[in-house]
């Protein structure tokens, strides 16, 4: 957990509800009127990946350079664009299917900052930060996600 | 010099190795600590190293007491 | 109200909670495990605007041509993306500071598709929906709010 | 030939109209419909014009029974 620029970084090993928490966010963190955009991303598990059935994931991280890499990445967004507020929470741990594993937040008072900065957060998350997935398939074997893929290109 | 070496992931499988302390005059790069943890097993060509907790190439220099990382692609999010 | 292609349009005229909206629209119209990405952006009430002290704002709009203007849009906007589901909510009606007026959000296996979809709605409906802002400044006189900007350009 | 007028925001005020039928034998297009309603006062440079609720050019032709709407560049959102 850190706090900077007015941005909150949170690793977490329970589950949790991305929609509540932007709304206590919002109420703590947040002064009503002076914001105009709010755009937001949840990452969900899924129950399939490349063709095949997956029932549960461990989610690995790296204590203490996972939180300053994040903490990096938000500080370098607020620098790049003009934001009120910006929020990365994210899952370590067994994570289940259906279950959301990151959610990221960027607030200002335009949008095109809000839109920017919150897809600039979850791509330099997907390629800087230290977590790494491990999935476990429906037959009980395991295997590590071995890269993330490019978020800017068209997936149709 | 004493060096704090950690791995991740595939690589702490890979290695058999999690955390460990490890010490010697021979070492002064971050190829040197993966000479001492991995012996004749080759460094995969993906393979991210950290120093004190930043990215840091083979050649980087360490220094006593530092953390030397390592570890493959990240693919959270 | 319309539904097509698992996407849902809202005008509404009382204040709503968009976390509330997503959280029981998720519940009723996704499936968990299917999604891996969700995009969303709100759209709130500033009690600013072009250097004034903006008090309330009434938005009107054309009842019939808004929501066939607005199904159009999402119908094209899950032509070309792959959505599992896309969320229009706009207000309607006398408006107050750090009050949302629209919320958008989009669904999908990928984020690029989530990211991509929602950013392209959000920009359709302020350049194609029949909506109209007036606003009442401090001193209670009025204004109509001319031209929506374009959201794709840099706005520090 | 009968026409559904409706007019919104800005040019509502401008005209001071917000929904008028109108018959004629003159009204051809959507130009001649705001004739109808506007006299004299000039279309202003940015008005948009709607038939049956798609927009529609100055030029568009009407037929009986259309709704003709006139409006200032949206701002919703």
């Amino acid at each position: 957990m850190g706090t900077q620029h007015n941005g909150t970084i949170k690793i977490i090993s329970e589950p949790f509800d991305p929609w509540a928490e932007l709304s206590s966010y919002e109420t703590s963190h947040l002064t009503a009127g002076q914001i105009g955009a709010t755009a937001t991303f949840v990452g969900t598990m899924r129950d399939f990946n490349e063709g095949d059935d997956v029932s549960a994931m461990e989610l690995e991280h790296y204590p203490g350079m996972t939180d300053a890499q994040l903490q990096l990445i938000a500080d370098e967004a607020q620098t790049q664009w003009s934001l009120d507020n910006a929020l990365i929470v994210h899952r370590v741990g067994r994570i289940l299917p259906g279950e959301p594993i990151v959610l990221v937040a960027c607030w200002s008072a335009h949008r095109a900052a809000a839109f920017d900065a919150c897809r600039h957060l979850m791509e330099a998350l997907k390629s800087r930060a230290p977590f790494w997935k491990k999935e476990t398939l429906k037959d009980q074997s395991h295997r590590w996600v071995e890269k993330n893929t490019d978020g800017y290109s068209a997936s149709q | 010099m004493s060096i704090k070496v950690k791995c991740f992931a595939s690589m702490r499988e890979y290695l058999d190795l999690s955390e460990r302390d490890i010490a010697g005059d021979g070492i002064n790069s971050v190829a040197d600590v993966w000479q001492q943890i991995a012996g004749d097993k080759p460094m995969p060509d993906n393979t991210l190293c950290a120093v004190n907790q930043s990215q840091a190439d083979a050649a980087y220099a360490v220094t006593d007491g530092d953390e030397v990382a390592f570890f493959p692609p990240v693919t959270g999010g």
